[in-house]
């Protein structure tokens, strides 16, 4: 018994979003007797983000949120250890110091952890007038605080973000759209594709405002009592007002873990095309890795669902013995169609 | 056993009545040296706790003259240090927080310090000994104060017009306001030290040859640091290509200093900067107020890795700065002599190099092209040697080598700073200067005069309350942005007032105060234990003692019978004083425990 | 404020060690309140029974109910935990079955004196040759909190919310009166002194009785604090003369100011030797004249 | 919208758990919820012993604590692990985020919370700290973070944390500052919205009062309203803050109490007073009742009013003192030498506990005699929300005095005939002066040794208590659920009746057809109602917290038939759903044989 119990080997995941939890789901099915760990800081299991728009449509029981009921997880025995925060990794002992003082021993460790909304060095000063969109608690706050047919001042616009200004424009909220250099991320837009698909934003029904061509963001202040609740002022003098500021200025990893591990770090974890870190044993999947790009010669995110899931499906498999190399699952492209509306893969999600 | 001795009647001595110890036991110096990491990892040995203190109690004069006892610019260094106290504090450690802004306090000491400060300083009778400096930098000026201090007659030789070195020519205005930097200079070479500016060693006409100094001094010490800025090693067609008069190209520290000289400069719209130092993000600021729309750091490896403050960085960024990492500049594009673009290689990381830095491994036919208008290279300083009459030995890295004396191959001749450890940091620079400065005088005089010593003071209560470790770490108020660029010089960080200074300095755990359990009289109770806030009072059995003497771990037990101790494992200890108030049969005491020196 | 001249971990370690008096621990943690100032009475127990060099084995520790009664718990040593003021019946059972044992009663100021008040005389008349520690801490800690027969008057607790009428035992005073054959009184805040007294209230022949002041930390915060009877204790006087039983109850007459020391000390026959002389008398034959007592370290100070 | 939530805080002793339990409750009750709630706690002090409040918030009182939690709070995580799985699905486990030592895998709570369950991890040494620069007030911390996590008001907790400390103004401000932070830490967590207090329902008649009070303490309260006098007792638990609460309500009625050095001496006074003609109790356990036995007997053939509180814990000795256990049915009735009848009741919820305690006073003088009201540690520190009645319904005072005296005529203190109750003359009285003995004796109360005066008296002592049967406005048994015939019939005593009653309703709510009665006084023992209960049921179900079947041989001894024992000692109270398998086995074992 003993025998066989030092034969089962531990998977730890960190991260338990579309990338970590599809691992968990292929290691199941590669390893039926594997002990297999999610770690993640979430207090939800694992959660539909690309629904999170729905809380403007007033559904706020997180229940719907779920992609698999607290069954899913005891059949297909997989732990997930809410509330976690891994402090740091230990790759030569194989452990995992978690915050709270505990350690927890791997075979493979799967960093998974993704991104979090990444906020220009020069609003940092203004974040705790802003609300984010990163986890259902984050949108619920939001939500909260617009009225019906409220306003919501949306910086920088990046895909995240524009879906949530679809939303809000059917929920008939108004939305201002701050434009800067990260909209639209993680889509790369030129300067000729860019007053195109500009437009395409105002047809849609959001008011655009160039933030470059206004000097930039000064400051974001709390309204006064009565008024609105927050004030955008820019450099030129022009200001605006809404009930609340979202900043959209993409991801950037959660890697701050993974430092002093060893495991090589850029902006993401650097990984090789079949998602190993440079440390054995350990892999890295979804938006919180950089993979070496043959095609490109360079270290490159990928992003989207079909391809974050992808990329925890393959980690899983070369884990678990095999050896593939990364393929894109997921067009990148930003096209506007016969209509004049924006089509964009990464709005695509199952 | 400590060398225990009676009061020394000192200046500090605590009240009548009151006792001290002093004591050279290695035990106790490796307390000291483990306990207070600040103190440890400051390369001046500044008594980080001790100012502190003394900022809570509010005698701001005694703070900067503490702050002066190991380092004589306390001014300069609370506005530019590296800071390699604020990476050990215990307040850090994980699960305490983050750590004490300890360089923020240095310099709340010195702006808060009473307009009519007096400095006091211990002087020691002539020795009609000569000492000649060559260099005025921060390593040459901390040198001069210590070695006039203890009696010698100084002369201090610097090449520009005016004294500073580093200080005043490599660092910008918006980061060290030149006012400040003037004060603490003439303060640091106020007792006596000679300074002649302007004045080149060298073996040229117009420069006073190395010869003469040494016929006329007893001692000459080097101090003239990197000054030379270091080439761009690029491949292929622009290897053996000079850079210098190509338009677009800027060597660093030539082009701070140049401006510094003032010298009017102008960078071009896109401007990129190519290395990962201080200076490089001095250039990529000043870039930034020069008008430059688009200025990024290009560097080797990951922003995790290089050697500047994660301030500085996030400053820099919020100016505008972007930083790109794995990447090395490997040829240039140009339309004539105008530089129109940099050609870099993709890197991947490569192994650890000895300063726990990483390398940066090419990775083959990876090259691209950025477009800019202008590169700034900043890549490192080297030293110059050229001025020397004679021949030095030096080591591999080029830099000049010193023996344990501070002595150079050449006798009589001393080096210290950046100019034996290469580019290095200013306090670094000041503390080496300070170590070299005894070395000369224990040569000169032919005798170590002073010895390290730890005093240990009794202290009567813990001086803190637990709420104190909860204050989160106040925030360095910062000059507006459209504020900054509109005036170059305009100094970007404010300072600390006295509430935010209060604030931030009741936060320190005054780690120099030792707790200790007299096993004696402890009837093992675990009142303590049961207050602690930390897993820092433990069920010992035994502790470890390392190489140099001084305790290593406490090796702990849960079997009753095997409990010889219940002890305060003070690098645990957050010096909270919960412990003190619990004891109930008074058996735990508090001492301060700081390193100092007495006359031998 | 204490000596300030540092103290050297290893160095005390190896004097600890050495002493070998953690020998007479057991491995389980008292599970006391942190502060109680139980802790330093096993402590000077257990340094006690390694001075005078008693073979672990050789040592019972019997205790009745309360706080003080998880003793025998904490020493490595025999010992009985039995019932609610009854351990100086069974400890006399005890040493009466086997007089080679070095027998020890450790109970609480309720133990001794309320419910098994009836008992302590009887075992002092007798001079059972056994060493009752008595700790006194004025309450009832293990019912939390309620007034004992040693709580002062006026002290509060749940079960005198308006103030205790009643006036304290005086145990010393009793006992002496009760012909204990060596009465002392040591405090558990000076447990130098405690453990001294415990090394002679041990080397004593015959029923010795040690009364030993401690605060409840828990239950207690107003009357018999560390800070209080810290302040309260005082030495017996230098002068004072041991073996005068009259001087010994002027002094124990004192409890506003408790002495600390030995009060009184006789040498006369303990039961054994009565029950010895009883068999004698009846012109019996000893069962193979008990062996001799283990040898006995003098007490090093 | 109706409420059911049960809360459980488990910590090691000296966290604070009770006490935070306590606030917790009266902060509720302060809201207008009925509770019940049930402590359970280690012999020592500190250490390292378990400590649990549980709590079920309720619209309407229930009758016994649910299996699973909605709400777990851990203030000792190597306490709480084994409970974590008591926590139902979508229920919340509140805990200390982060260690001061180094665990070993799996030794933080959080790797034991189920995937249904909701993670709350909360700073709390590190908030309390902050708060107050000490760990103490760790317990009030979590209590602020559950009511900010359950939006429940501020007034009712800060009400609740004053009253704790309402001598300690510093304590209290302390509380306070704690609570705060608590909640404000709350706020900026994610909400537990499955959790939802419905409105509470008031259900105060005109004059009566609603109070979230303890068996113990409606004890007390039947007590104090029975006009008790006198009181002398001796600390045991859990029968110990019965004489703690009496100690500060007495002497405001001019009562006197006293802590004597034993329960003999205790039991010895109360005698003695109830002989001098005061209301007279004391209180005691178990261990306690044992020391008691002899002068028990000096009551009995004394023929003295007594009333003697037991509240029973788990043994023998001293056994599982803080554990509880209904083991101590036979000594109450049996228990002692010779012959001795007396009056035992045992009430089954925290509102009997006031009934049994104001009557035990009246049967006591009525029939002359040491009365035993017979709890357990589970009543004795259950809470429960009670409805106390505007007038105590209890009379002041039944003696039946010997009247005026022929002259002449000797006072017969011990008259033989009638009821078998003789008139009870107290000192003080003219003409009616007589000693009580504990010798046997004749009508006068004079010493005899006869045969036939041993048969008389022994006849007298034992015919009297019949009456006790017939006391008015006291329930000595009562019957729940169908009418009739039924399938199965749970008979039950005592605090383990609220978990026989929760089960027997659940069973019928399954279509079991089934029936449930209650026996108070189990001495004399009411037969003739049992009997015709027992005679209504195919099967008989006796679930109680004993070995032995205590409350089942007695049954057996007045009633013969085959009955189904259900026997557990598990030192906590019954699990409902173990009384719901049995009932539902009996059901099933009925219908097989139908069906055959």
């Amino acid at each position: 018994m003993a025998e066989a119990n030092r034969k089962v080997r531990h998977h730890v995941i960190v991260g338990s979003g579309v990338a970590g939890s599809q691992a968990a789901e292929t290691l199941r099915e590669c390893e039926p007797d594997a002990r297999i760990t999610i770690l993640t800081l979430s207090s939800l299991l694992f959660y539909n983000r690309y629904d999170l728009p729905k809380v403007f449509r007033g559904h706020r029981d997180w229940r719907e949120y779920l992609v698999y009921p607290a069954a899913y997880y005891r059949d297909w025995k997989i732990n997930v250890r809410r509330c976690s925060r891994v402090a740091g990794v230990d790759a030569r002992r194989r452990v995992i110091a978690l915050d709270h003082k505990e350690e927890i021993r791997f075979d493979t460790l799967l960093v998974a952890s993704g991104g979090r909304g990444y906020i220009p060095e020069d609003l940092t000063d203004f974040r705790p007038l802003m609300h984010g969109f990163s986890s259902y608690t984050e949108a619920m706050s939001a939500a909260n605080q617009v009225p019906k047919k409220g306003h919501v001042i949306m910086l920088g616009g990046d895909m995240i973000g524009l879906d949530l200004a679809r939303t809000l424009l059917e929920t008939r909220h108004r939305v201002t759209l701050v434009a800067g250099p990260n909209t639209f991320w993680p889509h790369e837009v030129d300067e000729e594709e860019r007053p195109a698909l500009i437009a395409a934003l105002e047809q849609m029904g959001i008011e655009v405002v160039e933030g470059a061509d206004a000097g930039g963001i000064v400051s974001i202040e709390q309204g006064a009592p009565g008024l609105s609740a927050r004030r955008v002022l820019f450099r030129d003098g022009t200001e605006l007002y809404g009930d609340v500021v979202m900043p959209f200025f993409g991801l950037s990893p959660s890697v701050e873990f993974m430092l002093g591990s060893g495991v090589d770090i850029e902006r993401g974890l650097l990984v090789d095309p079949a998602l190993r870190t440079t440390t054995e044993g350990i892999y890295a999947a979804g938006d919180v890795c950089q993979i070496w790009s043959d095609a490109e010669r360079r270290y490159r995110f990928y992003y989207g669902w079909k391809n974050v899931r992808a990329m925890g499906d393959l980690a899983a498999r070369n884990i678990t013995g095999s050896s593939d190399p990364w393929v894109p699952a997921q067009d990148e492209k930003l096209h506007i169609s016969g209509d004049g509306k924006i089509q964009s893969p990464f709005w695509e999600y199952a | 056993m400590g060398e225990i001795k009676p009061p020394t009647g000192e200046p500090g001595t605590p009240a009548a009545g009151q006792r001290e110890y002093l004591s050279d036991d290695p035990r106790d110096i490796g307390w000291v040296k483990q306990n207070v990491p600040c103190q440890t990892a400051c390369p001046a040995g500044t008594n980080v706790p001790v100012y502190i203190r003394e900022i809570i109690e509010r005698q701001y004069g005694r703070s900067y003259e503490t702050n002066r006892e190991a380092n004589v610019l306390p001014g300069v260094l609370g506005r530019i240090c590296s800071r390699p106290c604020e990476a050990q504090c215990r307040h850090g450690w994980p699960g305490n927080g983050e750590p004490v802004a300890i360089c923020h306090l240095k310099r709340v000491a010195s702006d808060l310090k009473d307009a009519g400060h007096r400095i006091t300083e211990r002087l020691y009778s002539p020795t009609g000994k000569r000492v000649a400096i060559v260099g005025a930098g921060p390593a040459g000026v901390a040198a001069a104060h210590d070695l006039s201090l203890l009696g010698h007659d100084v002369v201090i030789f610097e090449r520009e017009e005016r004294a500073g070195g580093m200080l005043r020519y490599g660092i910008p205005e918006f980061r060290l306001p030149r006012d400040t930097l003037d004060i603490e200079l003439h303060n640091a070479l106020r007792l006596g030290v000679q300074i002649r500016t302007g004045v080149e060693i060298g073996n040229k006409d117009s420069q006073m040859p190395m010869g003469k100094l040494q016929e006329e001094f007893d001692a000459v010490l080097l101090a003239t640091g990197c000054m030379a800025a270091s080439p761009l090693p690029l491949l292929g067609e622009w290897e053996q290509r000079d850079l210098r008069g190509m338009e677009g190209v800027e060597y660093g520290l030539d082009f701070l200093m140049e401006m510094h000289r003032g010298v009017e400069k102008t960078v071009g719209k896109r401007v990129a900067v190519v290395g990962a130092g201080f200076t490089a993000l001095d250039c990529a600021r000043v870039a930034a107020r020069l008008g430059a729309q688009e200025v990024t750091i290009h560097i080797r490896t990951a922003e995790e890795y290089i050697p500047v403050t994660q301030e500085e960085i996030f400053e820099a960024k919020r100016e505008g700065v972007r930083i790109k990492g794995l990447r090395t500049p490997v040829g240039l594009t140009a339309e004539g002599n105008r530089l129109t673009g940099i050609e870099f290689v993709q890197n991947r990381l490569g192994g650890w190099r000895s300063n726990g830095r990483r390398q940066a491994i090419a990775i083959e036919g990876s090259e691209f092209i950025e477009p800019c208008d202008t590169i700034i290279i900043a890549i490192g300083q080297q030293t110059a040697n050229d001025y020397l009459g004679t021949r030095l030995e030096l080591d591999r890295w080029g830099n000049v080598r010193i023996g344990v004396d501070g002595m150079t191959s050449h006798k009589g001749m001393f080096a210290a700073g950046d100019y034996v450890s290469g580019a290095s940091t200013v306090v670094q620079a000041v503390g080496h200067g300070r170590q070299v400065a005894k070395r000369i005088d224990a040569w000169l005089m032919g005798r170590e005069r002073r010895k390290q010593v730890v005093r240990i003071v009794p202290v009567e209560k813990p001086l803190r309350e637990r709420a104190f470790d909860f204050i989160t770490r106040q925030h360095m108020p910062t000059a507006q942005l459209d504020e900054r660029m509109r005036d170059g010089k305009h100094e970007v960080e404010l300072g600390l007032d006295e509430n935010l200074a209060f604030e931030e300095a009741k936060r320190c755990y005054l780690c120099n105060l030792r707790y200790q359990i007299d096993v004696d009289r402890c009837i093992f109770c675990r009142a303590c234990i049961e207050v602690a806030p930390r897993n820092c009072i433990k069920l010992v059995r035994g502790v470890e003692i390392d190489e140099q003497g001084a305790y290593g771990k406490l090796l702990e037990t849960k079997e009753w019978n095997q409990v010889g101790a219940i002890w305060i494992d003070n690098n645990e200890c957050i010096r909270c004083g919960q412990c003190y108030t619990a004891c109930p049969v008074q058996c735990i005491s508090i001492s301060r425990c700081e390193l100092t020196e007495v006359e031998i | 404020m204490g000596d300030i001249k540092p103290v050297y971990l290893e160095e005390k370690l190896k004097e600890i060690e050495d002493s070998g008096r953690l020998d007479y621990r057991s491995k389980t943690l008292p599970t006391w309140c942190p502060g109680c100032g139980y802790f330093s009475i096993v402590e000077a127990v257990a340094a006690s029974l390694c001075e005078l060099n008693i073979p672990n084995e050789s040592a019972v520790m019997v205790s009745g109910i309360g706080c003080s009664s998880r003793f025998p718990f904490f020493v490595n040593s025999y010992g009985m935990h039995t019932l609610h003021g009854r351990a100086l019946p069974v400890a006399t059972g005890v040493k009466t079955a086997n007089d080679a044992l070095t027998v020890v009663v450790v109970g609480g100021d309720g133990d001794g004196f309320a419910i098994g008040g009836g008992h302590v005389p009887h075992a002092a008349r007798r001079n059972v040759d056994i060493t009752y520690l008595l700790f006194d801490n004025g309450i009832y800690g293990l019912t939390k909190g309620q007034t004992s027969p040693t709580s002062a008057i006026g002290f509060r607790t749940p079960t005198s919310p308006y103030e205790n009428p009643d006036r304290p035992l005086n145990p010393l005073l009793m006992v002496l009166s009760y012909g204990a054959s060596w009465v002392g009184q040591a405090y558990a805040g000076r447990p130098d002194h405690l453990h001294r007294m415990i090394t002679q209230a041990m080397a004593h022949r015959g029923f010795s009785y040690l009364h030993i002041l401690s605060p409840c930390v828990t239950f207690d915060k107003t009357h018999r604090t560390y800070g209080n009877l810290g302040m309260q204790v005082r030495d017996l006087p230098a002068d004072h003369d041991p073996t005068d039983r009259l001087a010994a109850m002027r002094e124990a007459m004192d409890d506003a100011l408790p002495a600390l020391g030995l009060y009184f000390r006789e040498e006369r026959p303990t039961l054994a030797d009565a029950l010895d002389g009883l068999v004698e008398k009846a012109g019996g034959e000893l069962p193979g004249k008990v062996a001799a007592k283990p040898a006995r370290k003098t007490a090093r100070r | 919208m109706s409420t059911d939530i049960q809360i459980s805080i488990v910590g090691s002793a000296g966290d604070g758990t009770i006490a935070a339990g306590d606030i917790l409750k009266n902060a509720l009750a302060g809201m207008g919820y009925k509770i019940i709630s049930f402590d359970i706690y280690p012999p020592e002090i500190r250490g390292f012993g378990k400590c649990i409040a549980r709590m079920r918030i309720t619209t309407e009182q229930a009758y016994s604590l649910k299996h699973k939690s909605d709400v777990l709070i851990s203030l000792d995580d190597s306490h709480a692990i084994p409970h974590a799985n008591e926590v139902r699905e979508c229920g919340a486990v509140i805990y200390e985020r982060a260690s001061i030592v180094q665990l070993p895998e799996g030794g933080h709570i959080s790797a034991h919370i189920g995937p249904g369950q909701l993670p709350y991890p909360v700073p709390i040494r590190e908030l309390a700290e902050k708060s107050t620069s000490a760990n103490r007030s760790r317990n009030i911390v979590v209590l602020g973070f559950l009511a900010g996590l359950l939006d429940l008001p501020d007034e009712a907790f800060l009400k609740a944390i004053a009253r704790k400390f309402k001598r300690k103004a510093e304590a209290a401000a302390a509380g306070e500052a704690a609570y705060r932070i608590g909640r404000e830490f709350a706020a900026q967590t994610f909400k537990l919205d499955d959790v939802v207090f419905g409105p509470p329902v008031s259900t105060v008649v005109p004059g009566a009062s609603v109070e979230m009070i303890n068996g113990n303490a409606a004890i007390v309260r039947g007590a104090l309203d029975a006009g008790i006098d006198t009181f002398f007792g001796y600390p045991i638990t859990p029968a110990t803050s019965i004489m703690e609460r009496l100690a500060i309500d007495m002497p405001k009625r001019g009562g006197r109490l006293l802590q004597t050095e034993d329960e003999i001496s205790a039991i010895s006074a109360v005698i003695g007073a109830g002989f001098a003609g005061a209301r007279a109790a004391t209180s005691t356990s178990g261990p306690g009742l044992s020391l008691m036995a002899e002068m028990l007997g000096m009551g009995v053939i004394g023929e003295v009013p007594a009333v003697i509180f037991v509240s029973q814990r788990g043994g023998p000795s001293t056994g599982l003192p803080t554990k509880t256990e209904q083991s101590d049915l036979h000594m109450a009735v049996f228990g002692g030498h010779g012959d001795a009848p007396r009056i035992v009741i045992a009430p089954t919820n925290v509102d009997g506990c006031y009934r049994c305690a104001g009557k035990a006073f009246e049967l006591a003088e009525a029939y002359q005699t040491p009365v035993i009201v017979l709890v357990d540690l589970y009543l004795s520190n259950r809470y429960e929300t009670v409805v106390f009645p505007a007038r105590p319904p209890f009379e002041a005072d039944v003696n039946r005095k010997p009247g005026k005296q022929l002259a002449g005529a000797p006072y017969k203190r011990y008259a033989l005939g009638g009821d078998s109750v003789s008139p009870r003359a107290i000192p003080g009285e003219k003409g009616t002066m007589h000693v009580v003995t504990g010798l046997e004796h004749n009508e006068l109360g004079r010493p005899s040794d006869q045969g036939e005066m041993h048969e008389a008296m022994s006849r007298k002592r034992h015919e009297k208590l019949q009456g006790a049967l017939k006391h008015p406005d006291l329930t000595v048994c009562k019957r729940f659920g169908d009418e009739g015939a039924v399938d199965v019939g749970v008979i039950s005593w005592g605090s383990n009746f609220g978990e026989s009653l929760e089960a027997m309703l659940k069973a019928r709510g399954e279509g079991i057809r089934c029936a449930a009665m209650k026996v108070v006084m189990l001495s004399p023992f009411p037969t003739e109602r049992v009997a015709a209960f027992l005679a209504d049921c195919k099967e008989v179900l006796v679930p109680e917290l004993n070995y032995q079947g205590q409350f089942a041989n007695l049954l057996q001894a007045h009633v013969a038939r085959p009955v189904t024992r259900l026997n557990r000692v598990p030192g906590e109270p019954m699990k409902v759903e173990d009384i719901l398998e049995e009932i539902r086995r009996l059901a099933g074992k009925k219908a097989a044989q139908k069906a055959a």
